[in-house]
């Protein structure tokens, strides 16, 4: 009975059911193997959504590779390359105290809203961030003009820095003069970061009265850097759509683009936050390019014909010694003896990309202010262990950071890489406590001084030796933890220097200064890879990691 | 029993559960009774005894799988007749609810809690009888009507729980008429009943009989129901017959020690104050298989060394014990026959069992204990 | 007559039946009283192997027999056990330490070189030269900790809040009621925080750490045996036992502690069982998402799962192992759960 | 019915209350307070006092909780940390993404479980039955990023022949009425990005779908078989019914009762897998949204999240309730 029934209306539904399987999951026969319409977008995976439209309010590193394309800066860096060069400025001179400096502006340059460049858009612009209020001020909202031009024309907190910014002026149509009031080596590439990028005049008319609303922690930001059609810039790229909801913004070609224009009609940013979702999407054509590839996956996409350019290396990884965080750290003989413990051969041989290569100072060797004298620490564990037993730290315990679920162009798989140096850690006998932090929450923690150990880098932002060593070590630092006044002192004085030969010699000895006191170890310089589709043209790829897409075209 | 072929003849009819040879039940084991027209026909034992396994088997309602099935069961059907344990699932799914209908014990599980009482009586008319729509809706409250349910047009439209038990078996009823079948089997129908409702639906039942000449298999645990309504009866002990006899001589002189015993657990009136009643011990479950001997004999006040040396024959009343040749004879000749050895014997039946009963626990210390 | 099944029966039994026979005419000779004592006897022989299956027998034991016999419940328990052998005797079972990265210089996991089995390590090496079987097998009793801290932790609060509900709307009258309704709401309400989302937000809130994920994984269970425990001892305090001890005049929270209580715990009990596979399941999620345990001395399989997905394309053993083994173990305590529910499932038991 | 509805909705009532008391308490109860939560760690005192002054955190907790209520009546959840939108905007975005993935999943396993435990219960103990209830068992054990990331792995990265991310192509133009793809395409006549969207749905839909999928075989199953054996079930066939009859009226209509309910129960479920296939897939939802929070650490995303997400969990069992009280007559008379 029930059992032997037929099974008429049941195979309906069965047929139902294998027919929505069969619609979703059929093969897509039309699928795209090339690209060789032009017309197809490019699409460019990075590991997060962007912030804001408008790149003076970040420091993120998302952001400013969309700006990049939109916007542009007085002074750029070469393509491929670290050395400035003309970018909306075609010629720029300083004054011999180093505090005027002259930017003679390119003739013919258009905004995407039709303006024109001239000097006084250029001012308008710099005005404009000199005398921003209210939320605008947080650290959050304009880090970079606070680290580079200091504060404000009104500072509305005593935590902001007095600002070093002190005009704009336009005395020609096309020259455009900017006094700071005094010399300091992070210029000029100060010019070139991507937060400075210029907006066309009636941008700036627009969003005049833009205000960032809300409290510290909780703003929220205008309306004209969430949504596509208030900006304006003069790059190769112009922002068409900023899609939310798919984490996804549209470039399109800029046709009366001053240079060479687009290699792509349409250019996508596209969020895939998970490194191995990254390789599978480009696997699965989904996308045609995406950064900061595993060095695991290099080899494999490179067999699969994949083209994985290598960047030069502009980046330094360390671990550092919070001196007053763990007392023992204090003592430079302990300092010395875990340098002596980690083999730091072993994860450049291992986990980093093809390239990388041990650090011996807190600088890439590619930069110049390099060192080739600084004192050098040998894996040496039984070295390590005698100078810990001479210290009297042979029970030493340390708490010992890493971020979790984040890649860095310096530092990929950090948990891999503390791994490693745990276990050499504790093959010296010091007991490693592991404490983790998400990447937002790392930052903090270890800029206040709460970890003892961890692990850290940075990759340069332009083309000087304090770009790297002036970050940390030109006064006290919560991350580090210590005072040596003449260290300070002697970085303060080679920064101001104006005089370039005096200033690399000088920055040569700061570093073997640096490497005697041992702050911290630094361990690896390595280069980070990008990944583009076969049929893609690349772009040149920047040590700064600030490629320029307009370069890139299909094949 | 004068009629010339019977409207259903069962015939050695036996059902075994298991199968794989591990725990094989037999359920019913070649049981045989007949249905005639316009009589009621009652199977009666405990719970358990393979009555209802026997009326499953008849409608062909047993699982498929698990299930053996020996026997015949010849029905008359229009053009002929049919071995219903024969026929296919599709041949049966046609006679059901047309030829044949049951009703069952518990009349709020047997309704679907979902589906309106007018659609479950609609359905079978659409059926068997091809009536749709307001045809159909009519025909319906005529049958509720019928079988006693008022107001039935809004009765049609209510779900079963909002119906009460008595209202429900009667639109179970109601349900299993609707195509006037042939044979009816009711299986314990009063059961879960009250005592007044259960009056009036076997009174329902009984003028069903009469006035459509249905055949009528009455099963039953309940020997005043058997009493009231039953012509013919068949004591079913462990899946087999024990006794079988017409009403009057089976209450009148049992001869099977498990029917003296049934009829010994019914209070009288009329029995002397004071006097215990005489139940049987222990439950169904204390038995033996019938291939061993009398499956009754551990609960027996009787049984002799006899009663296991191995099963006893159907013999017709009268005939001395052990003689063989009674067996499986079902026909006229036989009007009262039993399963026994170590037949009670006597007239006066009920009382002359009950002075026997204590002495026999008396003398046996496990009856009790 | 046809051979029908049961005369076939019949002839056989009837084999079967001879070889007693002596004992049975010598005691036709025997008196009354040995009469009686050998009918017994033969009865009693007769019945002998029914009583076996034995109707006296509690529930439990019941439940016991069924599921000896079931072959769910057996796979079942030989998982778990296997499991859980390996989880307590996971030191001396390990051949090397879990952190010891002894065959670093072995493993390129920049370049794809990985070390596969080999005969001194039986599944090969990670990512970081360290034995993948000592690993797995320590792992085993990370998980096991995770799984059973955080049944206790879900089991522990939600059998008193279920249990005092309980209580309270069986033998409270109407304060009990309300006690109950109350309890209630509070459990409705966790109820409607999805389970895994409710861990990830205690999770985050918190912070990534073992500790972390047995309570989160825990917490999301306890509105689960709340209801359970508060709905079998409804229908417990509904039984005529307990109105029969309420009749004898038995104190009230002694009715709900020796009557209530040990009868309700049947369900939970089987729940705890298909919590642990819950639990380890949710534990590698969290894992995954970055929530789990951050220390790497103490490997655990959802770590391993989720760190080794990176390296599913060149080496796929590394994430195959942990996923095998969280699999078949939740499949372990699952099916058990699932056995037991059955056997103890009075509407099943038919 | 209608005074049905309004009970089960004045039921909520507290439900609800409870919620809002529980995620106050919960911000209340934060390690250091929600000054630590919203400030970076190297706020100065008075920036925190600053900050508890402005959030009313000097008032009684009574006006406090008031306030929380009034704001959340508002719709206004605060903002996220990260985006600096405001979280019902992020959430209002991000939701027809996990609408769509949660049906296309929905639908999956009911089209899919619903005949699989059926003709499983039909033919129990056959390789059929065997074969289901085994895969079901395996889909509850399996964790669901890990079936995720292999069916992406062999079907977008070695097959190609399905998208590894996103809800359509790049580039895709679309009208975009109401968010959900699919049905705008549907309105619009866009057919091919209706089979964009499909195609980017397949993957996470059947690796979302795994669990509710193995549930619904399940339950459908036990629950055939449970009412296989009931005594309606024998009169329906003792009626001499088609077997079609007996199968969809008397069993179908009373098994799916407990799978209904069932149903709603999964949608939770739903939910919680949506963090972690959305994730895998990078899928533009809210539950691969609430997986950065958590990396983030966006407290008010996330809280306000949870607490839409228990809403519309509760709604949707009421609206579960109210079906199921449809289909059952026995409830509606309570």
């Amino acid at each position: 009975m029930f059992a032997k029934s037929s099974r008429k209306p049941l195979a309906l539904l069965a047929a139902a059911a294998a027919l929505t399987l069969v619609a979703t999951a059929c093969a897509e026969s039309t699928r795209d193997d090339g690209g060789s319409d032009a017309s197809e977008p490019f699409v460019f995976a990075s590991a997060g959504d962007i912030k804001t439209l408008d790149p003076f309010l970040t420091s993120d590193g998302e952001t400013f590779r969309y700006s990049r394309q939109v916007f542009e800066t007085l002074l750029e860096h070469e393509s491929g390359g670290s050395e400035i060069v003309g970018g909306l400025a075609e010629e720029w001179e300083q004054s011999e105290d180093g505090t005027e400096w002259t930017f003679h502006l390119r003739e013919g340059v258009l905004f995407h809203d039709g303006d024109e460049l001239d000097a006084e858009a250029v001012c308008a612009n710099f005005e404009r961030w000199y005398n921003l209020s209210g939320g605008y001020q947080s650290s959050n909202n304009s880090y970079y003009w606070q680290s580079i031009f200091g504060g404000f024309a009104e500072n509305e907190s005593e935590d902001i820095p007095e600002p070093k910014f002190v005009s704009c002026e336009a005395p020609e149509e096309l020259t455009a003069v900017i006094t700071i009031d005094e010399y300091s080596s992070v210029f000029p590439g100060g010019f070139s970061l991507a937060a400075f990028g210029i907006m066309s005049p009636s941008t700036l008319e627009a969003v005049a009265d833009a205000e960032i609303s809300g409290e510290e922690g909780n703003y929220t930001l205008p309306e004209y850097t969430q949504k596509a059609g208030t900006v304006a810039g003069t790059g190769p790229f112009t922002v068409q759509e900023w899609d939310h909801d798919q984490a996804a913004v549209t470039l399109e070609r800029f046709d009366d683009y001053w240079g060479d224009p687009a290699g792509f009609e349409t250019m996508i940013l596209r969020a895939i936050p998970d490194e191995t979702a990254r390789r599978q999407a480009l696997e699965a054509g989904d996308i045609h390019g995406y950064d900061l590839v595993a060095p695991a996956d290099v080899d494999p996409l490179t067999e699969a014909d994949f083209q994985v350019p290598t960047r030069d290396v502009f980046n330094i990884l360390y671990m550092a010694y919070q001196q007053e965080a763990n007392e023992a750290l204090a003592d430079l003989e302990v300092r010395q003896a875990l340098a002596h413990a980690v083999d730091r051969q072993r994860i450049v041989d291992t986990i980093l990309p093809e390239g990388g290569e041990v650090a011996t100072q807190f600088h890439p060797d590619t930069l110049d202010g390099w060192s080739p004298d600084v004192k050098t620490y040998e894996y040496d564990p039984e070295l390590a262990k005698e100078m810990l037993a001479d210290a009297g730290q042979e029970d030493l315990t340390l708490e010992f950071c890493y971020p979790t679920d984040v890649t860095r162009p310096y530092m990929p798989a950090p948990r891999d890489i503390f791994d490693v140096i745990a276990s050499d850690l504790e093959a010296v006998g010091v007991t490693v406590e592991p404490v983790t932090y998400e990447w937002t929450e790392y930052i903090p923690k270890t800029n206040s001084g709460e970890c003892p150990l961890y692990l850290l880098g940075w990759t340069g932002d332009y083309n000087d030796a304090y770009n790297f060593i002036g970050t940390w070590f030109s006064g006290y630092n919560s991350e580090f933890g210590f005072r040596d006044e003449d260290l300070f002192a002697a970085m303060e004085e080679a920064s101001g220097n104006p005089n370039d030969e005096e200033r690399v010699a000088a920055y040569q000895d700061l570093n073997e200064q640096i490497m005697d006191i041992l702050p911290g170890l630094p361990i690896s310089s390595s280069p980070p890879s990008i990944a583009f589709a076969p049929n893609v043209n690349p772009p040149n790829v920047s040590p700064l990691t600030q490629e320029n897409f307009a370069e890139a075209s299909w094949k | 029993m004068s009629s010339s072929t019977p409207l259903l003849a069962v015939d050695e009819l036996s059902v075994v559960f298991g199968g794989h040879g591990s725990d094989e039940v037999r359920a019913v084991d070649g049981v045989s009774f007949t249905l005639e027209e316009g009589r009621v026909t009652g199977l009666v034992g405990e719970s358990g005894c393979g009555k209802s396994v026997t009326s499953l088997a008849l409608m062909g309602l047993l699982p498929d799988r698990g299930v053996r099935v020996g026997g015949s069961a010849v029905m008359q059907v229009p053009g002929g007749t049919a071995d219903l344990l024969k026929l296919s699932q599709r041949r049966m799914r046609d006679l059901r609810g047309s030829q044949m209908a049951m009703i069952f014990q518990d009349p709020l599980s047997s309704l679907n809690p979902v589906v309106p009482i007018g659609r479950q009586v609609t359905e079978i008319l659409r059926r068997h009888r091809g009536m749709r729509g307001s045809a159909a809706a009519k025909e319906a409250a005529e049958l509720l009507d019928r079988v006693g349910i008022p107001d039935p047009e809004r009765r049609l439209r209510e779900y079963p729980h909002q119906l009460s038990g008595g209202m429900r078996q009667r639109a179970l009823i109601a349900m299993a008429v609707a195509c006037r079948p042939r044979v009816m089997i009711a299986d314990e129908p009063t059961t879960a009943l009250d005592v007044t409702i259960q009056a009036q639906i076997l009174e329902l039942l009984k003028n069903l009989v009469t006035e459509e000449g249905t055949a009528l298999l009455m099963i039953t645990h309940d020997l005043g129901v058997v009493a009231g309504l039953c012509d013919d009866i068949n004591v079913l002990y462990a899946g087999r017959a024990v006794e079988k006899a017409p009403r009057a001589p089976l209450f009148a002189q049992p001869t099977h020690p498990y029917t003296v015993g049934l009829l010994g657990s019914i209070p009288r009136l009329d029995a002397p104050r004071g006097e215990p009643l005489t139940p049987i011990r222990g439950s169904i479950n204390d038995n033996i298989a019938w291939t061993r001997g009398c499956a009754f004999a551990p609960r027996c006040d009787h049984y002799t060394m006899e009663c296991l040396q191995g099963p006893p024959d159907l013999v017709a009343v009268g005939a001395a014990a052990g003689v063989e040749g009674g067996g499986g004879s079902t026909g006229a000749a036989a009007e009262h026959v039993h399963r026994c050895v170590n037949p009670v014997r006597g007239a006066d039946t009920a009382d002359r069992s009950a002075p026997e009963s204590p002495a026999a626990v008396g003398e046996d210390e496990e009856a009790q204990g | 007559m046809p051979t029908t099944p049961s005369s076939q029966n019949r002839s056989e039994s009837r084999e079967g039946t001879k070889a007693p026979e002596p004992a049975d005419s010598r005691d036709g000779h025997t008196p009354l009283l040995g009469r009686r004592a050998a009918k017994v006897d033969r009865l009693a022989e007769l019945m002998g192997r029914r009583e076996e299956g034995g109707h006296g027998a509690g529930v439990w034991r019941t439940a016991f027999d069924r599921m000896r016999r079931s072959p769910m419940a057996i796979t079942g328990a030989v998982i778990v056990a296997v499991f859980v052998v390996v989880a307590l005797f996971s030191p001396v079972i390990a051949p090397y330490e879990p952190v010891a990265q002894t065959w670093g210089d072995e493993v390129f996991p920049n370049r794809s070189v990985f070390v596969g089995p080999r005969a001194e390590n039986w599944l090969g090496l990670d990512n970081l030269g360290r034995d993948q079987f000592s690993r797995m097998v320590i792992g085993a009793r990370q998980t096991l900790l995770v799984g059973v801290v955080a049944t206790l932790v879900g089991f522990g609060v939600g059998a008193l809040l279920g249990g005092a509900a309980g209580a309270a709307a069986v033998l409270g009258g109407r304060w009990g009621r309300q006690v109950d309704n109350l309890v209630m709401r509070v459990i409705d309400m966790m109820l409607a925080l999805p389970t895994l989302l409710l861990a990830v937000t205690v999770a985050a809130l918190v912070g990534p750490s073992l500790t972390t994920v047995m309570i989160a994984v825990g917490v999301a269970q306890v509105p689960i045996f709340a209801r359970l425990l508060r709905g079998a001892m409804l229908s417990q305090g509904s039984r005529d036992y307990v109105l029969a001890a309420r009749a004898l005049g038995v104190r009230k929270h002694r009715i709900a502690l020796v009557h209530i209580l040990p009868n309700s715990l049947g369900p939970v009990i089987v729940q705890s069982t298909l919590t642990l596979a819950t639990a380890i399941i949710d534990a590698a999620a969290l894992s995954y998402l970055g929530l789990g345990n951050p220390d790497p001395a103490f490997p655990e399989w959802g770590t391993m799962l989720a760190d080794a997905q990176r390296f599913l394309s060149s080496a796929p053993q590394l994430a195959v192992y942990p996923a095998l083994a969280i699999i078949v173990t939740a499949l372990g305590f699952t099916l058990l759960g699932e056995a037991m529910r059955e056997a103890l499932d009075p509407k099943l038991r038919k | 019915m209608l005074r049905f509805i309004v009970r089960r909705l004045l039921q909520l009532i507290p439900t609800l209350g409870g919620l809002s008391i529980l995620l106050f308490v919960w911000l209340q109860r934060l390690p250091g307070g929600p000054e630590y939560a919203l400030l970076p760690d190297d706020a100065t005192a008075e920036q925190r006092a600053e900050l508890r002054r402005s959030l009313g955190l000097d008032e009684p907790v009574m006006v406090q909780y008031l306030a929380f209520l009034r704001r959340i009546a508002q719709g206004d959840l605060g903002t996220s940390l990260t985006t600096g939108r405001a979280v019902t905007e992020e959430f209002l975005t991000r939701f027809p993404a996990t609408v769509e993935l949660s049906v296309t999943a929905m639908l999956i396993a009911v089209t899919a479980g619903i005949p699989l435990g059926y003709l499983a219960a039909r033919r129990r103990g056959s390789v059929l039955d065997v074969a289901a209830v085994g895969g079901s068992l395996l889909g509850i054990c399996t964790p669901v990023f890990f079936l995720a990331f292999i069916l992406k792995v062999v079907f977008a990265e070695k097959l190609g022949i399905l998208p590894s991310a996103f809800r359509l192509s790049p580039g895709t133009n679309r009208t975009d009425l109401s968010g959900l793809v699919v049905l705008d395409g549907l309105r619009t006549g866009e057919f091919d990005v209706v089979w964009n969207a499909l195609l980017h749905l397949a993957l996470p839909g059947v690796a979302l779908a795994s669990i509710p999928l193995a549930v619904i075989v399940r339950m459908t199953r036990a629950s055939v078989l449970e009412v296989v054996g009931e005594d309606y079930v024998r009169t329906a066939n003792a009626k001499g019914l088609h077997r079609n009859t007996v199968r969809t009226r008397h069993v179908m209509r009373n098994a799916l009762l407990p799978v209904v309910t069932s149903v709603g129960l999964l949608t939770g479920a739903l939910f919680s897998g949506a963090v972690l296939t959305e994730s895998v897939f990078a899928f533009p939802g809210i539950g691969s949204f609430i997986y950065e929070a958590t990396q983030t650490r966006d407290y008010p995303v996330l809280t306000g999240f949870i607490l839409l997400i228990a809403t519309m969990y509760v709604f949707i069992n009421l609206l579960v309730d109210i079906s199921y009280s449809l289909l059952d007559p026995r409830v509606r008379a309570q």
